[in-house]
Protein backbone atom coordinates (compact mmCIF):
# COMPACT_ATOMS: atom_id res chain seq x y z
CA UNK A 1 0.00 0.00 0.00
CA UNK A 2 0.86 3.55 -0.61
CA UNK A 3 0.51 5.97 1.97
CA UNK A 4 0.43 10.13 1.32
CA UNK A 5 0.16 12.26 4.42
CA UNK A 6 -0.69 16.09 3.57
CA UNK A 7 -1.49 18.60 6.01
CA UNK A 8 -4.55 21.09 4.98
CA UNK A 9 -6.13 23.13 7.29
CA UNK A 10 -4.85 21.47 10.58
CA UNK A 11 -5.95 18.65 9.24
CA UNK A 12 -3.96 15.45 8.37
CA UNK A 13 -4.95 14.06 5.22
CA UNK A 14 -4.08 10.37 4.50
CA UNK A 15 -3.92 9.34 0.96
CA UNK A 16 -4.01 5.51 0.63
CA UNK A 17 -3.48 3.85 -2.41
CA UNK A 18 -3.54 0.11 -2.57
CA UNK A 19 -5.22 -2.73 -0.98
CA UNK A 20 -6.03 -3.14 2.84
CA UNK A 21 -5.58 -6.82 3.64
CA UNK A 22 -3.57 -9.13 5.49
CA UNK A 23 -0.40 -9.10 4.94
CA UNK A 24 -0.34 -5.80 3.07
CA UNK A 25 -1.54 -2.27 3.78
CA UNK A 26 -2.77 -3.42 7.51
CA UNK A 27 0.83 -2.89 9.79
CA UNK A 28 1.78 -0.18 7.32
CA UNK A 29 -1.61 2.06 8.00
CA UNK A 30 -1.45 1.14 11.66
CA UNK A 31 1.62 2.66 12.28
CA UNK A 32 1.53 5.50 10.02
CA UNK A 33 -1.53 6.45 12.05
CA UNK A 34 -0.01 5.64 15.36
CA UNK A 35 3.14 7.91 14.60
CA UNK A 36 0.72 10.86 13.74
CA UNK A 37 -1.01 10.53 16.81
CA UNK A 38 1.82 10.53 18.43
CA UNK A 39 2.52 13.99 17.16
CA UNK A 40 -0.09 15.12 18.29
CA UNK A 41 -1.88 15.35 14.44
CA UNK A 42 -4.98 13.93 16.26
CA UNK A 43 -7.50 14.87 13.57
CA UNK A 44 -7.35 12.72 10.63
CA UNK A 45 -8.62 12.36 7.29
CA UNK A 46 -8.24 8.60 5.57
CA UNK A 47 -8.92 9.26 1.57
CA UNK A 48 -9.97 5.95 0.36
CA UNK A 49 -10.61 6.92 -3.31
CA UNK A 50 -7.99 4.48 -4.32
CA UNK A 51 -8.05 1.75 -2.06
CA UNK A 52 -9.96 -0.71 -4.27
CA UNK A 53 -10.32 -3.80 -2.08
CA UNK A 54 -10.53 -4.20 1.41
CA UNK A 55 -11.20 -7.75 3.44
CA UNK A 56 -11.99 -8.22 7.16
CA UNK A 57 -8.16 -7.83 8.33
CA UNK A 58 -8.56 -4.14 6.52
CA UNK A 59 -11.92 -3.52 8.29
CA UNK A 60 -10.51 -4.36 11.45
CA UNK A 61 -7.64 -2.59 10.59
CA UNK A 62 -9.94 0.65 9.98
CA UNK A 63 -11.62 0.01 13.57
CA UNK A 64 -8.25 -0.87 15.26
CA UNK A 65 -7.21 3.03 14.24
CA UNK A 66 -10.36 4.49 14.84
CA UNK A 67 -10.24 3.71 18.30
CA UNK A 68 -6.63 4.84 19.27
CA UNK A 69 -7.49 7.92 17.41
CA UNK A 70 -10.80 8.40 19.39
CA UNK A 71 -9.17 7.62 23.07
CA UNK A 72 -6.58 10.18 22.41
CA UNK A 73 -9.35 12.79 22.02
CA UNK A 74 -8.76 13.03 17.92
CA UNK A 75 -10.84 12.23 14.95
CA UNK A 76 -10.70 9.96 12.29
CA UNK A 77 -13.30 10.21 9.34
CA UNK A 78 -13.14 8.77 5.58
CA UNK A 79 -13.34 10.35 2.31
CA UNK A 80 -14.57 8.80 -0.90
CA UNK A 81 -15.08 5.14 -0.45
CA UNK A 82 -16.14 3.14 -2.54
CA UNK A 83 -19.19 1.56 -3.22
CA UNK A 84 -17.73 -1.88 -2.25
CA UNK A 85 -15.96 -0.58 0.99
CA UNK A 86 -19.05 1.31 1.83
CA UNK A 87 -21.30 -2.31 1.58
CA UNK A 88 -19.08 -4.15 3.41
CA UNK A 89 -19.05 -1.34 6.14
CA UNK A 90 -22.82 -1.25 6.15
CA UNK A 91 -23.70 -5.04 6.49
CA UNK A 92 -21.40 -5.11 9.35
CA UNK A 93 -23.23 -2.01 10.67
CA UNK A 94 -20.16 0.33 10.88
CA UNK A 95 -21.45 2.84 8.60
CA UNK A 96 -23.01 4.97 10.99
CA UNK A 97 -19.25 4.73 13.09
CA UNK A 98 -17.16 6.05 10.68
CA UNK A 99 -18.16 9.54 9.36
CA UNK A 100 -17.37 9.85 5.43
CA UNK A 101 -17.88 12.30 3.25
CA UNK A 102 -17.28 12.35 -1.09
CA UNK A 103 -16.35 16.26 -0.71
CA UNK A 104 -12.80 16.42 0.60
CA UNK A 105 -13.47 20.34 1.19
CA UNK A 106 -16.94 19.20 3.48
CA UNK A 107 -15.10 16.56 5.34
CA UNK A 108 -12.04 19.14 6.26
CA UNK A 109 -14.44 21.86 7.39
CA UNK A 110 -16.74 19.20 9.48
CA UNK A 111 -13.94 19.04 11.71
CA UNK A 112 -13.94 22.60 12.95
CA UNK B 1 -9.27 -24.15 -29.10
CA UNK B 2 -11.59 -21.75 -27.07
CA UNK B 3 -13.17 -24.57 -25.27
CA UNK B 4 -9.59 -25.72 -23.65
CA UNK B 5 -8.93 -22.66 -22.81
CA UNK B 6 -11.83 -23.34 -19.92
CA UNK B 7 -10.60 -24.23 -16.28
CA UNK B 8 -13.48 -26.55 -14.62
CA UNK B 9 -11.42 -28.39 -11.94
CA UNK B 10 -8.23 -26.97 -10.00
CA UNK B 11 -6.86 -29.17 -6.82
CA UNK B 12 -4.40 -26.96 -5.46
CA UNK B 13 -2.24 -27.79 -2.11
CA UNK B 14 0.37 -25.56 -1.12
CA UNK B 15 3.19 -25.01 1.88
CA UNK B 16 1.69 -22.21 4.04
CA UNK B 17 1.99 -18.92 2.33
CA UNK B 18 0.76 -15.56 1.71
CA UNK B 19 2.75 -15.06 -1.55
CA UNK B 20 0.80 -17.12 -3.08
CA UNK B 21 -2.46 -15.23 -2.67
CA UNK B 22 -2.47 -13.14 -5.86
CA UNK B 23 -2.14 -16.11 -7.94
CA UNK B 24 -5.29 -17.97 -6.55
CA UNK B 25 -6.93 -14.74 -7.05
CA UNK B 26 -6.06 -14.58 -10.91
CA UNK B 27 -7.01 -18.15 -10.89
CA UNK B 28 -10.41 -17.35 -9.38
CA UNK B 29 -10.52 -14.15 -11.67
CA UNK B 30 -10.45 -16.57 -14.89
CA UNK B 31 -12.87 -18.78 -13.92
CA UNK B 32 -15.55 -16.69 -12.73
CA UNK B 33 -14.73 -14.66 -15.85
CA UNK B 34 -15.38 -18.03 -17.92
CA UNK B 35 -18.47 -18.79 -15.69
CA UNK B 36 -19.90 -15.37 -16.72
CA UNK B 37 -20.05 -14.33 -13.36
CA UNK B 38 -20.32 -10.28 -13.59
CA UNK B 39 -17.81 -8.32 -11.93
CA UNK B 40 -19.63 -7.62 -8.46
CA UNK B 41 -20.19 -11.36 -8.25
CA UNK B 42 -16.16 -11.87 -8.63
CA UNK B 43 -15.42 -9.49 -6.66
CA UNK B 44 -17.58 -10.84 -3.48
CA UNK B 45 -16.21 -14.27 -4.24
CA UNK B 46 -12.69 -13.63 -4.21
CA UNK B 47 -13.31 -11.47 -0.72
CA UNK B 48 -15.14 -14.90 0.84
CA UNK B 49 -12.06 -17.20 -0.57
CA UNK B 50 -10.01 -14.90 0.88
CA UNK B 51 -10.83 -15.19 4.22
CA UNK B 52 -11.03 -18.74 3.91
CA UNK B 53 -7.65 -18.96 2.70
CA UNK B 54 -6.29 -16.25 5.81
CA UNK B 55 -8.15 -18.15 8.12
CA UNK B 56 -6.81 -21.39 6.94
CA UNK B 57 -3.06 -19.83 7.00
CA UNK B 58 -3.72 -17.50 10.85
CA UNK B 59 -5.89 -19.68 12.20
CA UNK B 60 -5.84 -23.32 10.97
CA UNK B 61 -1.72 -23.64 10.02
CA UNK B 62 -0.79 -20.87 12.56
CA UNK B 63 1.76 -19.38 9.49
CA UNK B 64 3.58 -22.68 9.80
CA UNK B 65 5.53 -22.94 6.40
CA UNK B 66 5.69 -26.95 7.14
CA UNK B 67 1.83 -27.17 7.20
CA UNK B 68 -0.25 -27.07 3.76
CA UNK B 69 -3.36 -25.54 2.57
CA UNK B 70 -5.36 -27.45 0.18
CA UNK B 71 -8.05 -25.80 -1.91
CA UNK B 72 -10.02 -27.39 -4.52
CA UNK B 73 -11.94 -25.17 -7.38
CA UNK B 74 -14.54 -27.07 -9.38
CA UNK B 75 -17.24 -25.49 -11.29
CA UNK B 76 -20.47 -26.77 -12.78
CA UNK B 77 -22.90 -25.37 -15.12
CA UNK B 78 -24.82 -23.40 -12.43
CA UNK B 79 -22.67 -23.26 -9.60
CA UNK B 80 -18.45 -22.63 -8.44
CA UNK B 81 -17.61 -24.73 -5.51
CA UNK B 82 -14.57 -23.62 -3.51
CA UNK B 83 -13.13 -25.76 -0.60
CA UNK B 84 -10.31 -24.61 1.96
CA UNK B 85 -8.09 -27.31 4.21
CA UNK B 86 -6.18 -26.59 6.22
CA UNK B 87 -4.10 -28.51 9.21
CA UNK B 88 -5.12 -26.87 12.20
CA UNK B 89 -7.28 -28.03 15.18
CA UNK B 90 -10.35 -27.09 14.11
CA UNK B 91 -12.63 -24.39 16.16
CA UNK B 92 -15.92 -24.78 17.96
CA UNK B 93 -18.91 -23.08 15.61
CA UNK B 94 -21.12 -22.40 18.08
CA UNK B 95 -18.57 -20.37 19.97
CA UNK B 96 -18.22 -17.89 17.07
CA UNK B 97 -20.06 -14.59 17.94
CA UNK B 98 -22.49 -12.23 15.84
CA UNK B 99 -19.48 -9.20 14.94
CA UNK B 100 -23.23 -7.45 14.34
CA UNK B 101 -24.27 -7.56 17.81
CA UNK B 102 -23.86 -4.16 19.50
CA UNK B 103 -21.13 -5.44 22.18
CA UNK B 104 -19.22 -6.88 19.26
CA UNK B 105 -19.22 -3.62 16.29
CA UNK B 106 -16.16 -2.10 17.49
CA UNK B 107 -13.71 -5.42 17.83
CA UNK B 108 -11.10 -5.46 15.49
CA UNK B 109 -11.65 -9.23 14.37
CA UNK B 110 -14.25 -11.82 14.12
CA UNK B 111 -15.98 -10.50 10.31
CA UNK B 112 -14.07 -12.99 8.05
CA UNK B 113 -16.93 -16.16 8.47
CA UNK B 114 -19.47 -13.25 8.64
CA UNK B 115 -18.81 -12.12 4.71
CA UNK B 116 -18.31 -15.83 3.81
CA UNK B 117 -22.11 -16.31 4.43
CA UNK B 118 -22.77 -12.85 3.28
CA UNK B 119 -21.48 -13.10 -0.15
CA UNK B 120 -21.86 -16.84 -0.94
CA UNK B 121 -25.13 -18.76 -1.33
CA UNK B 122 -23.69 -21.97 1.12
CA UNK B 123 -21.19 -22.35 3.63
CA UNK B 124 -20.53 -25.48 5.02
CA UNK B 125 -17.75 -25.91 7.48
CA UNK B 126 -16.42 -30.08 8.42
CA UNK B 127 -13.77 -29.93 11.41
CA UNK B 128 -11.87 -33.66 11.15
CA UNK B 129 -8.09 -33.20 10.15
CA UNK B 130 -8.18 -29.46 10.11
CA UNK B 131 -10.83 -27.19 9.01
CA UNK B 132 -12.78 -27.58 5.87
CA UNK B 133 -14.71 -24.72 4.49
CA UNK B 134 -16.70 -25.14 1.50
CA UNK B 135 -18.63 -22.24 -0.59
CA UNK B 136 -21.01 -22.40 -2.77
CA UNK B 137 -21.72 -19.68 -5.15
CA UNK B 138 -24.34 -20.31 -7.88
CA UNK B 139 -24.82 -18.22 -11.31
CA UNK B 140 -27.88 -15.77 -10.91
CA UNK B 141 -30.82 -16.68 -12.46
CA UNK B 142 -30.28 -20.68 -11.88
CA UNK B 143 -32.19 -22.25 -9.28
CA UNK B 144 -31.39 -22.93 -5.81
CA UNK C 1 6.03 -11.70 7.74
CA UNK C 2 7.97 -11.57 4.73
CA UNK C 3 9.37 -15.18 4.97
CA UNK C 4 5.11 -16.08 5.00
CA UNK C 5 5.21 -14.42 1.38
CA UNK C 6 7.32 -17.79 0.19
CA UNK C 7 6.00 -20.53 -1.53
CA UNK C 8 7.59 -23.56 -0.78
CA UNK C 9 5.55 -26.32 -2.49
CA UNK C 10 3.47 -26.75 -4.36
CA UNK C 11 0.99 -29.49 -5.94
CA UNK C 12 -1.75 -28.57 -8.47
CA UNK C 13 -3.53 -30.80 -10.31
CA UNK C 14 -6.37 -29.81 -13.38
CA UNK C 15 -8.03 -30.58 -16.08
CA UNK C 16 -6.79 -30.29 -19.00
CA UNK C 17 -6.16 -26.38 -19.98
CA UNK C 18 -4.92 -24.60 -22.18
CA UNK C 19 -6.38 -21.44 -19.82
CA UNK C 20 -4.30 -21.89 -16.49
CA UNK C 21 -1.53 -21.95 -18.12
CA UNK C 22 -0.56 -18.37 -17.98
CA UNK C 23 -1.26 -18.63 -13.88
CA UNK C 24 0.79 -21.50 -13.56
CA UNK C 25 3.32 -18.89 -15.31
CA UNK C 26 3.16 -16.23 -13.55
CA UNK C 27 3.22 -18.65 -9.85
CA UNK C 28 6.90 -20.32 -11.57
CA UNK C 29 7.30 -16.39 -11.67
CA UNK C 30 7.14 -15.79 -8.19
CA UNK C 31 8.66 -18.75 -7.05
CA UNK C 32 12.05 -17.94 -9.56
CA UNK C 33 12.17 -14.68 -8.57
CA UNK C 34 11.88 -15.85 -4.63
CA UNK C 35 14.61 -18.38 -5.34
CA UNK C 36 16.80 -15.78 -6.56
CA UNK C 37 16.93 -17.22 -10.11
CA UNK C 38 18.18 -14.48 -12.87
CA UNK C 39 15.91 -13.16 -15.43
CA UNK C 40 17.20 -15.43 -18.29
CA UNK C 41 17.21 -18.77 -15.91
CA UNK C 42 13.53 -17.96 -15.28
CA UNK C 43 12.80 -17.59 -18.45
CA UNK C 44 14.23 -20.68 -19.86
CA UNK C 45 12.67 -22.34 -16.54
CA UNK C 46 9.20 -21.29 -17.86
CA UNK C 47 10.30 -22.18 -21.16
CA UNK C 48 10.93 -25.99 -20.33
CA UNK C 49 8.01 -26.20 -17.80
CA UNK C 50 5.43 -25.45 -20.69
CA UNK C 51 7.24 -27.65 -23.08
CA UNK C 52 6.87 -30.15 -20.43
CA UNK C 53 2.72 -28.74 -19.84
CA UNK C 54 2.29 -28.91 -23.50
CA UNK C 55 3.23 -32.22 -24.20
CA UNK C 56 1.24 -33.36 -21.13
CA UNK C 57 -1.82 -31.51 -22.58
CA UNK C 58 -1.32 -32.47 -26.54
CA UNK C 59 0.18 -35.46 -26.01
CA UNK C 60 -0.15 -37.15 -23.05
CA UNK C 61 -3.94 -36.24 -22.43
CA UNK C 62 -4.99 -35.74 -26.05
CA UNK C 63 -6.81 -32.26 -25.12
CA UNK C 64 -9.51 -34.70 -23.45
CA UNK C 65 -10.68 -32.05 -20.64
CA UNK C 66 -12.03 -34.85 -18.65
CA UNK C 67 -8.08 -35.79 -17.94
CA UNK C 68 -5.92 -34.13 -15.61
CA UNK C 69 -2.39 -32.97 -15.48
CA UNK C 70 -0.69 -33.07 -12.15
CA UNK C 71 1.99 -30.46 -11.55
CA UNK C 72 4.47 -30.34 -9.14
CA UNK C 73 6.71 -27.32 -7.98
CA UNK C 74 9.11 -28.07 -5.34
CA UNK C 75 11.83 -25.60 -3.93
CA UNK C 76 15.07 -26.49 -2.51
CA UNK C 77 17.71 -24.84 -0.89
CA UNK C 78 19.90 -24.86 -4.31
CA UNK C 79 17.30 -26.30 -6.85
CA UNK C 80 13.49 -26.57 -8.42
CA UNK C 81 12.02 -28.82 -9.25
CA UNK C 82 8.79 -29.50 -11.50
CA UNK C 83 7.02 -32.48 -12.22
CA UNK C 84 4.87 -32.98 -14.81
CA UNK C 85 2.27 -35.66 -15.07
CA UNK C 86 -0.25 -37.15 -17.59
CA UNK C 87 -2.90 -39.10 -17.85
CA UNK C 88 -1.57 -40.64 -21.14
CA UNK C 89 -0.33 -43.70 -22.81
CA UNK C 90 3.51 -42.57 -22.66
CA UNK C 91 5.75 -43.25 -25.44
CA UNK C 92 8.58 -44.73 -26.77
CA UNK C 93 11.86 -42.26 -25.50
CA UNK C 94 14.01 -44.70 -27.57
CA UNK C 95 12.15 -43.41 -30.80
CA UNK C 96 12.01 -40.02 -30.75
CA UNK C 97 14.90 -38.55 -33.08
CA UNK C 98 16.93 -35.83 -32.60
CA UNK C 99 15.77 -32.60 -33.73
CA UNK C 100 19.26 -31.21 -35.11
CA UNK C 101 19.96 -33.90 -37.31
CA UNK C 102 19.93 -32.76 -41.00
CA UNK C 103 17.09 -34.69 -42.13
CA UNK C 104 15.21 -33.18 -38.90
CA UNK C 105 16.12 -29.48 -39.47
CA UNK C 106 12.78 -28.53 -41.27
CA UNK C 107 10.34 -30.73 -39.11
CA UNK C 108 7.72 -28.41 -37.85
CA UNK C 109 7.86 -30.29 -34.29
CA UNK C 110 9.66 -32.30 -32.09
CA UNK C 111 11.86 -29.70 -30.17
CA UNK C 112 10.02 -29.55 -27.33
CA UNK C 113 11.99 -32.17 -25.23
CA UNK C 114 14.86 -31.30 -26.66
CA UNK C 115 14.38 -27.50 -25.56
CA UNK C 116 13.63 -29.42 -21.54
CA UNK C 117 17.04 -30.94 -21.72
CA UNK C 118 18.77 -27.74 -23.21
CA UNK C 119 17.24 -25.56 -20.55
CA UNK C 120 17.43 -27.40 -17.25
CA UNK C 121 19.93 -29.72 -14.96
CA UNK C 122 18.10 -32.59 -15.26
CA UNK C 123 15.30 -34.23 -17.29
CA UNK C 124 13.80 -37.30 -15.87
CA UNK C 125 10.77 -39.13 -18.06
CA UNK C 126 9.41 -41.58 -16.32
CA UNK C 127 6.06 -43.81 -17.81
CA UNK C 128 3.73 -45.61 -15.53
CA UNK C 129 0.00 -44.23 -15.42
CA UNK C 130 0.58 -41.70 -18.18
CA UNK C 131 4.33 -39.97 -18.45
CA UNK C 132 6.11 -37.78 -16.06
CA UNK C 133 8.77 -35.34 -16.70
CA UNK C 134 10.62 -34.50 -13.88
CA UNK C 135 12.53 -31.36 -14.58
CA UNK C 136 15.09 -29.94 -11.64
CA UNK C 137 17.56 -26.36 -12.10
CA UNK C 138 19.92 -25.88 -9.70
CA UNK C 139 21.01 -22.29 -8.19
CA UNK C 140 23.48 -20.98 -10.08
CA UNK C 141 26.87 -21.83 -8.35
CA UNK C 142 25.36 -24.81 -6.42
CA UNK C 143 27.22 -27.83 -6.53
CA UNK C 144 25.86 -30.34 -8.97
CA UNK D 1 -1.04 -12.24 -30.95
CA UNK D 2 -1.05 -8.63 -32.37
CA UNK D 3 -0.48 -8.78 -36.40
CA UNK D 4 -0.29 -5.76 -38.22
CA UNK D 5 0.88 -5.67 -42.33
CA UNK D 6 2.17 -2.69 -44.17
CA UNK D 7 3.04 -2.88 -47.71
CA UNK D 8 7.01 -1.25 -47.96
CA UNK D 9 8.39 -1.29 -51.70
CA UNK D 10 6.44 -4.35 -52.92
CA UNK D 11 7.39 -6.54 -49.69
CA UNK D 12 5.33 -6.95 -47.06
CA UNK D 13 6.00 -6.19 -43.64
CA UNK D 14 4.52 -8.18 -40.67
CA UNK D 15 4.41 -6.30 -37.56
CA UNK D 16 4.01 -9.25 -34.75
CA UNK D 17 3.48 -8.30 -31.11
CA UNK D 18 2.49 -11.08 -28.44
CA UNK D 19 3.91 -14.92 -27.74
CA UNK D 20 4.00 -17.18 -30.29
CA UNK D 21 3.16 -20.20 -28.49
CA UNK D 22 0.58 -23.36 -28.14
CA UNK D 23 -2.93 -22.09 -28.80
CA UNK D 24 -2.01 -18.55 -29.07
CA UNK D 25 -0.64 -16.92 -32.09
CA UNK D 26 0.27 -19.68 -33.90
CA UNK D 27 -2.14 -20.58 -36.05
CA UNK D 28 -3.62 -17.11 -36.65
CA UNK D 29 0.21 -16.08 -38.07
CA UNK D 30 -0.07 -18.79 -40.34
CA UNK D 31 -3.45 -17.92 -41.58
CA UNK D 32 -2.29 -14.37 -42.35
CA UNK D 33 0.91 -15.70 -44.36
CA UNK D 34 -1.15 -18.19 -46.10
CA UNK D 35 -3.49 -15.64 -47.13
CA UNK D 36 -0.64 -13.17 -48.19
CA UNK D 37 0.47 -16.04 -50.35
CA UNK D 38 -2.31 -17.00 -52.01
CA UNK D 39 -3.01 -12.97 -53.34
CA UNK D 40 0.56 -13.55 -54.56
CA UNK D 41 2.43 -11.11 -51.90
CA UNK D 42 5.14 -13.66 -51.40
CA UNK D 43 7.80 -11.46 -50.25
CA UNK D 44 7.71 -11.59 -46.56
CA UNK D 45 9.40 -9.54 -43.92
CA UNK D 46 8.56 -10.57 -40.37
CA UNK D 47 9.14 -7.96 -37.71
CA UNK D 48 9.84 -9.56 -34.49
CA UNK D 49 10.66 -7.04 -32.31
CA UNK D 50 7.65 -6.94 -30.37
CA UNK D 51 8.03 -11.36 -29.83
CA UNK D 52 9.03 -11.45 -26.68
CA UNK D 53 8.64 -15.53 -26.09
CA UNK D 54 7.96 -18.49 -28.21
CA UNK D 55 7.91 -22.21 -27.93
CA UNK D 56 9.35 -25.28 -29.96
CA UNK D 57 5.60 -25.10 -31.12
CA UNK D 58 6.54 -21.17 -32.51
CA UNK D 59 9.32 -22.46 -33.83
CA UNK D 60 7.45 -24.96 -35.71
CA UNK D 61 5.02 -22.27 -36.97
CA UNK D 62 8.08 -20.42 -38.66
CA UNK D 63 9.33 -23.10 -40.40
CA UNK D 64 5.76 -23.84 -41.55
CA UNK D 65 5.39 -20.95 -42.73
CA UNK D 66 8.64 -20.73 -44.33
CA UNK D 67 8.42 -23.73 -46.24
CA UNK D 68 5.38 -22.92 -47.53
CA UNK D 69 6.49 -19.66 -48.94
CA UNK D 70 9.56 -20.98 -50.57
CA UNK D 71 7.18 -23.61 -52.31
CA UNK D 72 5.37 -21.25 -53.35
CA UNK D 73 8.30 -19.38 -54.59
CA UNK D 74 8.37 -16.70 -52.59
CA UNK D 75 11.20 -15.82 -49.83
CA UNK D 76 10.35 -15.02 -45.72
CA UNK D 77 13.12 -13.56 -43.56
CA UNK D 78 13.25 -12.23 -39.44
CA UNK D 79 13.52 -8.83 -38.57
CA UNK D 80 14.41 -7.67 -34.89
CA UNK D 81 14.79 -11.10 -33.42
CA UNK D 82 15.51 -10.75 -29.81
CA UNK D 83 18.59 -12.23 -28.04
CA UNK D 84 16.44 -15.12 -26.49
CA UNK D 85 14.53 -16.09 -29.86
CA UNK D 86 17.25 -15.76 -31.13
CA UNK D 87 19.20 -18.13 -28.94
CA UNK D 88 16.26 -20.86 -29.93
CA UNK D 89 17.40 -20.95 -33.29
CA UNK D 90 20.97 -21.03 -32.87
CA UNK D 91 20.32 -24.17 -30.69
CA UNK D 92 18.37 -25.73 -32.86
CA UNK D 93 20.78 -25.09 -35.59
CA UNK D 94 18.32 -22.49 -37.56
CA UNK D 95 19.88 -19.67 -37.66
CA UNK D 96 21.35 -20.23 -40.97
CA UNK D 97 18.10 -21.40 -42.45
CA UNK D 98 16.54 -18.02 -41.81
CA UNK D 99 17.95 -14.84 -43.05
CA UNK D 100 17.29 -12.19 -40.80
CA UNK D 101 18.48 -8.41 -40.19
CA UNK D 102 18.42 -5.89 -37.30
CA UNK D 103 17.86 -3.13 -39.78
CA UNK D 104 14.66 -2.65 -41.58
CA UNK D 105 15.92 -0.95 -44.70
CA UNK D 106 18.48 -3.27 -44.95
CA UNK D 107 16.15 -6.19 -44.95
CA UNK D 108 13.89 -4.73 -47.56
CA UNK D 109 17.03 -4.03 -49.83
CA UNK D 110 17.90 -7.93 -49.67
CA UNK D 111 14.79 -9.05 -51.93
CA UNK D 112 15.81 -7.42 -54.78
N1 LIG E 1 -9.64 -22.51 9.81
C1 LIG E 1 -9.76 -22.21 11.13
N2 LIG E 1 -9.07 -22.91 12.07
C2 LIG E 1 -9.19 -22.62 13.37
N3 LIG E 1 -9.99 -21.65 13.85
C3 LIG E 1 -10.71 -20.91 12.98
C4 LIG E 1 -10.64 -21.16 11.58
N4 LIG E 1 -11.48 -20.30 10.97
C5 LIG E 1 -12.02 -19.54 11.94
N5 LIG E 1 -11.58 -19.92 13.14
C6 LIG E 1 -11.98 -19.35 14.45
O1 LIG E 1 -13.14 -18.58 14.27
C7 LIG E 1 -12.92 -17.22 14.67
C8 LIG E 1 -13.70 -16.28 13.79
O2 LIG E 1 -13.19 -16.31 12.48
P1 LIG E 1 -13.54 -15.15 11.49
O3 LIG E 1 -15.01 -14.90 11.53
O4 LIG E 1 -12.98 -15.49 10.17
O5 LIG E 1 -12.85 -13.85 12.08
P2 LIG E 1 -11.29 -13.55 12.39
O6 LIG E 1 -10.48 -14.40 11.52
O7 LIG E 1 -11.17 -12.09 12.13
O8 LIG E 1 -11.13 -13.85 13.86
C9 LIG E 1 -11.42 -17.03 14.59
O9 LIG E 1 -10.97 -16.03 15.46
C10 LIG E 1 -10.92 -18.41 15.00
O10 LIG E 1 -10.90 -18.55 16.40
N1 LIG F 1 3.58 -36.52 -22.35
C1 LIG F 1 3.66 -37.21 -23.50
N2 LIG F 1 2.79 -38.20 -23.76
C2 LIG F 1 2.86 -38.89 -24.92
N3 LIG F 1 3.78 -38.67 -25.87
C3 LIG F 1 4.68 -37.71 -25.66
C4 LIG F 1 4.68 -36.93 -24.48
N4 LIG F 1 5.71 -36.06 -24.55
C5 LIG F 1 6.31 -36.27 -25.72
N5 LIG F 1 5.71 -37.26 -26.41
C6 LIG F 1 6.10 -37.81 -27.73
O1 LIG F 1 7.40 -37.34 -28.03
C7 LIG F 1 7.39 -36.60 -29.25
C8 LIG F 1 8.41 -35.48 -29.18
O2 LIG F 1 8.00 -34.53 -28.24
P1 LIG F 1 8.62 -33.09 -28.27
O3 LIG F 1 10.10 -33.21 -28.35
O4 LIG F 1 8.11 -32.35 -27.08
O5 LIG F 1 8.14 -32.42 -29.60
P2 LIG F 1 6.66 -32.15 -30.18
O6 LIG F 1 5.76 -32.00 -29.01
O7 LIG F 1 6.82 -30.90 -30.96
O8 LIG F 1 6.31 -33.31 -31.03
C9 LIG F 1 5.98 -36.15 -29.43
O9 LIG F 1 5.64 -35.90 -30.75
C10 LIG F 1 5.19 -37.29 -28.82
O10 LIG F 1 5.05 -38.32 -29.75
Amino acid sequence: MKIDLRLEDGITVVDLEGTITIGEGDVQLRKTLFALIERGQNKILLNMERVGYMDSSGVGELISCFKEVHERGGQLKLLNISKKIKDLLQITQLLSVFEYFSDEAKALSSFK
Amino acid sequence: MSQLKDIKFVDLRFSTSLGILDIIKSLMGRICEQMEFDEDSSYWIWLATQEALNNAIKHGNKMDKNKFVHLVLSTLDDEFTISVQDEGEGFDQSSIPDPTAPENLLKTSGRGLFFMRNFMDRVEIQINQGTKVTLTKKIKGSPS
